[in-house]
């Protein structure tokens, strides 16, 4: 099929305003959808549900929430992780404390409690600005990981600081497969996407672009500064908080305070500037990059070297090479892959005419 | 720098590389999820280093157990929960029977696939680390601490100061203060320290290290301040050496800091240098090289041109390495103690799960693999997938550690309930209804 | 209130600080000319340190090893200019601080690939005992690295206002047609900073490898160095070293006052949210020149 | 002549206002006042004062002396931050364009409607019922600015891309897609060549008498202001010393020697 739009006229501002105007794109996405929801739970194995589309859709979720507030909004974290932390912990406590309450609604109290504590540590961006502004994530980051290893009570007393996700129970059904874990990932992720997608498209989203492109100007046309940053905290911790309940339910089972560190907000860090700030498309791809290609290099490495090398050799080789390919890849379009794929897509729609 | 030089040369060799061969039906397939890069490289690569070099051993000499040949597949986990289980999906299936069992330690990635392992049916061993509470085998059927946990440990490093102090009763009074890593495994033995403290009638400060450790100026000042009798360490990767030089240079005996195994290799004391001298660790295993396991290791992989799993041969015997050493004889053992039931074939998890329920490692068996002193006997069971629980203390000389006392059992008279109450806690929060062992 | 107790921990915190302070200084120099937050930075350290440790157990003499160590950073200083930074010229910063992210993978990579990944203790003759001065315990060790940190601050100083590459090192902080004026090519500054970036990660990743020895946990001191940047803000050695000494002595002091009543271990918090409460004080760092919005 | 008779009462007026950046004297007790539907032009040498009497207006900066007051419908308010002046139906543009640079000319108008829009968060989130509703008649307003300015050829395209005076023209379209009472001009027609500046004289003129909005402009080109604004104020050194129709004002001594003089 070749992508053109010519021939596509919008008549309607509705149409006009839809999420991808051009038919072919809207094709696409169907099918990448259908694909997902249809084809992948029939055609995958529990390896690919259990190792590695399920991480992958979590972090693609967290990537996204930090995206609304790095790359939308502006404002930089270097917390994300911590969020994760306090969404997983929430919900675990949430089923835990509140008899017959709904997985469901366990993970959106989860995504609610994160908001509210991103709220807290949102307050000094109306004050701190820029570079600055990541000291105040990062108290956040080591403060919350201090506090949930501090107090047993948010691991009800377990001896190891390790809490054990309940089981996922929706309407009698229970998701115990991973496939079944897959779909419910998958169901959530696409929801969340899809609202953060309306967000960035709507009033909200053009007055976080407006502070992070020109405060004042935003200030002048009577954006209020403080309740706008404020809403990019909440909603982006909100989406951390659901990807944090998602990790320790639909993925790992157990989790430590440990498992969001600070090496796991960079991750999330690394993933939009891979992938792209500003662009929720840039948040899937720049997870695929950071989740997947480390591993896909491992089971290369495992493939193509002789079982004669020595391990410790190719696992530093699987470090070079990755490390490798980010600065290439940056070099080769810094504003991520997202502008990539926006960039071949424009060549392709003006393929085979240059100009 | 010869191994530099031969690594840069794979280095470039990546491109043109051959494919590895492909199993055939008489092997039996053991996943090595290793991690070889990071902050804690050099346990990964020691242990497992030795668990390989084992195998190995095993397949040179006797070409496997029973004639079935041992395969295994290193996959990077980087002490990440995350890329464990990735580990554990992609490997589990491996292998004309699938994995035999696996071994990842690490306490955090071990309690990520408990609940995988056992729906898969596949045993997760864990020597010395892990899910403490899951030495109740009725419980956790396909999880094995085996041979000593970290509240075993705990119960025999108090009484190891009690032999020092000249008995148990003299403990009342003593100030012991537990220096911990802040992390879920150094929280880990806070509670059967404070048991044990209004047993004996000593009192215990909790002091907390944050990670990585890399500064304890005030923590050693903290404790200088108290005057304790004796610390214990429970540190983590680089936390030791700085926690033996920061003792020193606030003149606090080292000789009285007792050090867990995880504190007790020769990396977390050769950085401290002269400031480690004296310094006691407990172990469940010794290093060293005289034990005739070690020497048949030595001539079938490390001679003959055949080239081990290590990188530095100066490694040979060090604790880490002996670590993989006995991890491998616990493994093979089990299959081997499962092939005698199931026949001389590779064996599925379930199988091998088994044998180590079954596993009985008694003097005589010792004897033969040569490793008396190495290893304590181990014997597990339905109800105790523990099965040792007996620990050896060793001191460092500034070269080597020594052992200065025999075999010190624990005190399971506190473990065991200890055990077996979050044990049913755990039941009760995952709706598990505890095997009855009289069945088994 | 024990007041030699007291003073002891203040001491012993700045004399840490002093060792942040180290760290954080090459995240300065590189900050300071070419806008870079270098989260390789903390990979310097640990793979000068462990080049350095290597070479002195293959019974090369202290100053050798430190001259040959710095040859390779140098090289590799250049190298990263004409790899990663010519391609990325007038790229968004942050575009550039993930292209140090990947360096750092690379640097760890090759580091632990080709030397190894054990860990190496490190003696450079300096004992680290204590001494007593009127009654307070000092340890020698950490007295000659804050010589060692004044000596290092005072030549980078020097060469900051002597030399004329170092004048041309500050006008490209200033702004980069000014440095073309003084006749250097940006290529050839940015070149030479990281070199001087890595000599100074040569000078911590020694110390702090005596310390606690040469491993891998010596790419963690970026963290220790982050809030030090933050108080002393990015582009002021002065600042630095300031920055360095209020998070040593103020995490030490908390954590012996106030961790045994709300809980030891805020150690690693504590600075940040110390860093947080004074930024909004003053939101431009303790020597970041203040900025006038102009409308 | 009938211009005259649109223009009604005072809605603004600028009383001894003082103003001072540390040491500097940007403003020294300037009164102004504005009537509705008014052209009014601020003129003067660089460093007179001019963009800090507009920052002062929609209270960007607090003065130290005097007050800012508007009569709208004979309501005083005196708002003491930029949004409430912004409320009050105030838009501005900048001396150097202040556009949002990452966002797509039809999105910085949309921003220009932040005002008038009132659908929460979660109905944008669901974008659906009332939160699409509003999204689509709002879309509408603003196409009816982007007609008036013709700019429809560049509705999607990022205006970081776009040419200065493009820039300029839709850093305008921002300001009225908010429909203002009062709008503010910093110097619209800087650097400009012949042509555009015709055009935005054009556009000046029709968004006062289309949309009855009263206007307050900040220029240099003389020409320009002479014969587009119906009064003329001008600053010399923070301190006003001229203000009249603009005949009068070409005519004054005072402002010869201050700036014309200068100037030609």
């Amino acid at each position: 099929m070749i992508y053109r739009e010519a021939g596509q006229f919008q008549t309607t501002y509705s149409g006009d305003m839809r999420i991808f105007p051009i038919r072919q794109d809207r094709i696409a996405a169907g099918l990448l959808l259908g694909i997902a929801f249809l084809v992948v739970p029939f055609v995958g194995n529990d390896y690919w549900f259990g190792a590695i589309l399920i991480p992958f859709l979590i972090l693609s979720l967290a990537a996204l929430g930090l995206n609304l507030l790095t790359g939308y909004a502006g404002q930089i974290s270097l917390g994300s992780a911590a969020f994760m932390a306090v969404g997983a912990f929430a919900a675990f406590n949430l089923m835990l404390r509140v008899q017959g309450l709904s997985v469901l609604l366990a993970f959106a109290g989860a995504g609610l409690v994160a908001a509210g504590v991103g709220l807290v540590f949102g307050l000094p961006s109306l004050r701190i600005k820029g570079f600055y502004l990541a000291v105040t994530s990062l108290a956040a980051q080591f403060s919350i990981e201090w506090v949930l290893t501090r107090f047993p009570w948010f691991t009800n007393h377990n001896p190891s600081g390790v809490i054990s996700a309940q089981k996922i129970v929706i309407l009698g059904l229970r998701f115990d497969t991973p496939v079944r874990r897959y779909l419910l990932t998958l169901a959530i992720v696409a929801l969340l996407a899809l609202a953060a997608k309306n967000l960035v498209r709507s009033r909200v989203g053009r007055a976080w672009m407006a502070v992070r492109d020109m405060d004042v100007a935003a200030e002048v046309i009577g954006i209020p500064m403080l309740r706008t940053k404020l809403t990019a905290f909440a909603v982006s911790s909100f989406y951390c908080g659901v990807a944090g309940a998602l990790w320790a339910f639909a993925y790992l089972g157990t989790v430590e305070p440990q498992a969001f560190d600070l090496n796991r907000s960079f991750q999330i860090l690394f993933m939009i500037i891979i992938g792209g700030m500003g662009s929720i498309l840039g948040s899937f791809l720049g997870a695929a990059f950071i989740v997947l290609l480390p591993i896909l290099l491992n089971v290369a490495t495992h493939a193509l070297l002789p079982a004669s090398v020595s391990g410790s050799l190719t696992s530093n080789l699987e470090l070079i090479v990755f490390g490798g390919l980010i600065v290439f890849f940056l070099a080769l379009e810094p504003h991520g892959l997202a502008r990539l794929w926006q960039i071949g897509k424009e060549k392709l729609r003006l393929w085979p005419f240059p100009h | 720098m010869k191994h530099a030089a031969t690594r840069i040369g794979f280095l470039a060799l990546l491109a043109g590389a051959a494919l590895a061969p492909r199993l055939s039906a008489q092997e039996q397939f053991i996943p090595m999820p290793s991690y070889r890069v990071g902050p804690y490289a050099a346990g990964g690569t020691g242990v497992f280093g030795g668990f390989i070099d084992y195998l190995d051993m095993l397949n040179l000499r006797d070409k496997g157990i029973n004639g079935v040949k041992l395969t295994w597949e290193e996959c990077e986990t980087e002490y990440k929960n995350d890329r464990g289980v990735e580990c554990y999906e992609r490997l589990k299936g491996k292998g004309p029977t699938g994995a035999a069992v696996f071994n990842f330690l690490s306490t955090g990635i071990t309690y990520a696939v408990i609940e995988r392992a056992t729906a898969d049916k596949i045993p997760v061993v864990s020597i010395g680390y892990g899910r403490t509470d899951a030495s109740d085998g009725r419980v956790f059927p396909y999880v094995f601490p085996l041979i000593t946990n970290y509240w075993s440990q705990n119960t025999a490093k108090i009484r190891f100061i009690g032999m020092k102090e000249g008995g148990m009763d003299k403990l009342k009074g003593k100030k012991i203060v537990n220096l911990h890593h802040g992390s879920a495994y150094g929280k880990e033995t806070i509670p059967v320290l404070d048991l044990q403290a209004k047993k004996y009638g000593f009192t215990v400060t909790h002091i907390e290290v944050a990670h990585p450790g890399n500064e304890q100026e005030s923590q050693w000042l903290q404790i200088r301040q108290l005057k304790p009798d004796w610390v214990i360490l429970r540190g983590w990767g680089v936390m030791n050496p700085v926690a033996l030089k920061t003792a020193a240079k606030v003149g606090y005996p080292r000789d009285h800091i007792i050090g867990v195994w995880w504190s007790g290799a020769e990396e977390d004391v050769e950085p401290a240098g002269e400031a480690a001298i004296g310094y006691i660790a407990a172990g469940f295993h010794p290093s060293g090289t005289d034990f005739p396991v070690m020497k048949e290791v030595q001539k079938y992989v490390y001679s003959g041109g055949h080239k081990g799993n290590l990188e530095d041969l100066s490694r040979f015997g060090k604790t880490y390495y002996n670590r993989g050493i006995i991890t491998g004889i616990i493994n093979t053992e089990a299959i081997r103690t499962a092939q005698a039931k199931f026949g001389k074939k590779p064996l599925t998890g379930e199988q091998v799960r088994w044998g180590l329920e079954n596993l009985n490692i008694d003097d005589k068996r010792l004897k033969e693999l040569g490793a008396v002193g190495l290893l304590q006997p181990v014997k597990a069971s339905c109800k105790d997938h523990e099965g040792g629980g007996a620990i050896k203390f060793q001191q460092w000389d500034g070269k080597k550690w020594n052992v200065i006392t025999d075999w010190i059992p624990s005190d399971q008279s506190i473990v065991r309930p200890m055990i077996e109450e979050s044990a049913a806690a755990y039941a009760r929060e995952k709706g598990i209804t505890p095997r009855d062992c009289s069945k088994e | 209130m024990d007041w030699s107790f007291f003073v002891e921990v203040l001491v012993g915190g700045l004399l840490a600080g002093v060792m942040y302070s180290l760290v954080a200084l090459g995240f300065v120099l590189i900050y300071k000319a070419s806008g870079v937050f270098n989260f390789a930075q903390g990979a310097m350290v640990f793979a000068a340190a462990l080049v350095f440790a290597r070479l002195r157990e293959k019974g090369v003499g202290l100053l050798p090893a430190a001259l040959l160590t710095l040859a390779l950073l140098v090289a590799f200083a250049f190298g990263v200019e004409k790899l990663v930074l010519r391609p990325l010229v007038n790229q968004p910063p942050i575009a550039l601080f993930m292209a140090t992210i990947g360096l750092a993978f690379l640097i760890e990579g090759i580091a632990q690939g080709v030397l190894g990944a054990q860990v190496h203790s490190l003696d450079i003759g300096v004992s680290d005992v204590p001494i007593q001065v009127r009654g307070i315990a000092i340890s020698k060790f950490d007295l000659f690295s804050a010589g060692v940190a004044a000596i290092l601050v005072a030549a980078l100083a020097l060469f900051f206002s002597r030399t004329r590459t170092g004048r041309a090192l500050r006008a490209v902080a200033d702004d980069h047609q000014a440095a073309l004026a003084v006749g250097i090519p940006l290529q050839r500054i940015w070149a030479i900073v990281w070199s001087v970036a890595g000599f100074v990660a040569l000078v911590a990743g020694v110390l702090w490898g005596c310390r606690i020895g040469v491993q891998f946990s010596l790419t963690f001191l970026a963290l220790k160095a982050l809030p030090v940047l933050i108080l002393g803000g990015f582009e002021s050695i002065p600042g630095a070293i300031v920055g360095g000494l209020i998070v040593g002595a103020s995490e030490k002091l908390a954590e012996v006052y106030l961790g045994p009543r709300i809980g030891s271990g805020l150690e690693n918090w504590f600075p940040y949210v110390l860093a947080v409460v004074f930024l909004l004080v003053r939101p431009e760092g303790l020597f970041g020149e203040r900025r006038i919005e102009r409308v | 002549m009938e211009r005259s008779e649109r223009i009604g009462d005072v809605i603004l007026s600028v009383e001894g206002v003082s103003l001072s950046f540390g040491g500097v004297r940007a403003l020294d007790d300037v009164s102004l006042e504005v009537r509705e539907r008014e052209i009014c032009a601020v003129i003067g040498p660089n460093g007179a004062g001019k963009s800090s009497l507009l920052n002062v207006v929609n209270a960007v900066y607090r003065p130290q002396k005097g007050v800012v007051r508007f009569l709208f419908k004979g309501v005083e308010r005196r708002p003491t931050h930029p949004q409430a002046a912004a409320r009050l139906g105030i838009a501005r543009t900048f001396q150097n364009i202040a556009l949002f640079k990452g966002m797509s000319a039809l999105d910085n108008l949309m921003t220009g409607r932040y005002l008038k829009m009132h659908s929460t968060l979660l109905e944008q989130a669901l974008y659906w019922g009332r939160g699409q509703r509003e999204e689509i008649r709002h879309r509408r307003k603003v196409e009816e600015v982007i007609d008036f300015l013709q700019i429809e050829a560049i509705r999607k395209t990022p205006v970081g891309r776009l040419p200065y005076g493009l820039q300029k023209r839709v850093e305008l379209g921002r300001a009225l897609a908010a429909e203002p009472r009062l709008l503010l001009l910093d110097e619209p027609m800087a650097g400009m060549n012949l042509e555009e500046k015709q055009d935005m004289c054009r556009f000046i003129l029709d968004v006062n008498d289309q949309f009855d909005t009263t206007i307050v402009l900040i220029e240099h080109d003389m020409a320009v202001v002479m014969d587009i604004s119906d009064r003329v104020a001008v600053l010399d050194y923070g301190r006003k010393i001229a203000d009249g129709p603009p005949d009068d004002v070409r005519g004054n001594p005072k402002v010869i020697e201050a700036y014309l003089g200068v100037a030609s």
